[in-house]
């Protein structure tokens, strides 16, 4: 994203915005992840406790989804950096 | 979601904008959750033959202990993100989850 | 939720967003319902007209869906009652 | 969807902003309805071998009774909605379908 | 959709409303056919490239959505106008 | 998204809702995208047995390679797309994809 061609005003009200989204992408990242682990890993409904194993599960499943994500950002960007360096606006 | 509020200082009189965009977040938080815990109850617990309109003994009893189970989940994926959060502001990095 | 520290005018406000909120969600519900029930009762495209036991799945899977609905909002609202009471604010 | 019609007075003048607000909402509907219904009859009908990029006999013919059977699943949920809507009204019940 | 009762300035807002959201709409269908042709064609992550028998799959899916898309607009179309016709307002 | 820049002139003080507007919804598509990276090659490339919470080698090659190919598909459909949206701006046609 480049806003270099952005007056004082228009960046400082594209941070606002830049900040919202960032919190709403945290939240988004929150319910995606009970609701993928919640999906993968429990899967007993016999009692009403998490099991240790599930428990195991949800605490692997959100570790390795954040490192996945965070994996996914890192390449991402160099392709970005990429395809701008290839001449693109 | 107890974490969303931060200490910023009502004023006494008119609308404090922040106070209510962080409502609304709030509001916006607790209905998405329902929302999914919705549909992944109906998904593990409802059987999809629809012979009839109500919820059998079954089903009812695996809904509450799903609730149960996917409340526990929330709790249990908000600490470790939190502790992760801490971790990643004392270290100065961003958190990296978003292209952002 | 707690809106007992709101004022008088960002009470009213929050009531008009809770009210659209509402509608949204009352819309959101419908096309859930018709989506979901729809995938599953609606398998044979040999005609265009609903087959009389493709009608009666979708009238269950919509009067199951909605009970299911009210059966997790009524264990989630106890749950956030719970969760109030073991001291979150 | 001429039930979000509810009959407020418009004002010969101006923007009457609740008209607006209901016709976005009626426009994000019908939208909504429009892109489940693209989604759901092209599981449905559409092979996922993608050989050739057209439709072929099949697969058209396919597509015209799915959406027939989808504006008439439409009406059908619509109508239980409405006559449950109608029922809690009347018994003072908000409904209970979301946590709000 | 019936605006006929709309003035002028009204009218107008509409316009603007419905020109955002044809845009938000076009992106929607750009990143939904990128995952849903992704997801569906390419299931060989040995080598970093597309082979030419994903990109076929690729061009066929894509251009096999956007026709299925306007088919069931011009139906779409048809019903609505029938509905109408049936005396719903 | 260089072909969501429109060649609207800025003014040089204060803010142009128009530029702002542009900037939201690129910055709303990149994200969109990116969240549709993130879980498709989730599904390509996690296994869900979650044995351990780090990624094993497998995985880590599998995700490098799945976000080079989603890009070249993002890239390729973009084409494919701009080359038909020209092709009914010429014709006059609206391009029909909703129903609005």
């Amino acid at each position: 994203m480049d806003f270099s061609n952005f007056n004082g005003a228009e960046q400082a009200h594209m941070t606002k915005v830049i900040e919202k989204r960032q919190m709403q992408d945290f939240l988004r990242l929150y319910s995606n992840l009970v609701e993928k682990c919640f999906n993968t890993c429990c899967n007993d409904f016999t009692s009403k406790a998490l099991s240790s194993k599930e428990e195991t599960c949800i605490m692997n499943c959100t570790e390795k989804f954040i490192k996945h994500s965070e994996r996914v950002g890192a390449r991402f960007a160099e392709q970005n950096a990429e395809n701008m360096n290839q001449g693109g606006s | 979601m107890s974490f969303l509020r931060g200490g910023s200082s009502a004023p006494s009189g008119g609308v404090n904008i922040d106070k209510i965009e962080l409502a609304v977040t709030e509001l916006d938080t607790v209905t998405d959750f329902f929302n999914r815990m919705v549909q992944s109850c109906h998904s593990k617990c409802i059987s999809t033959r629809y012979a009839e309109g109500d919820l059998n003994k079954g089903e009812s009893v695996c809904i509450d202990r799903c609730v149960a189970k996917f409340n526990d989940v929330q709790k249990k994926v908000g600490e470790k993100l939190q502790s992760r959060g801490a971790a990643n502001a004392a270290s100065g990095a961003g958190g990296g989850f978003s292209p952002i």
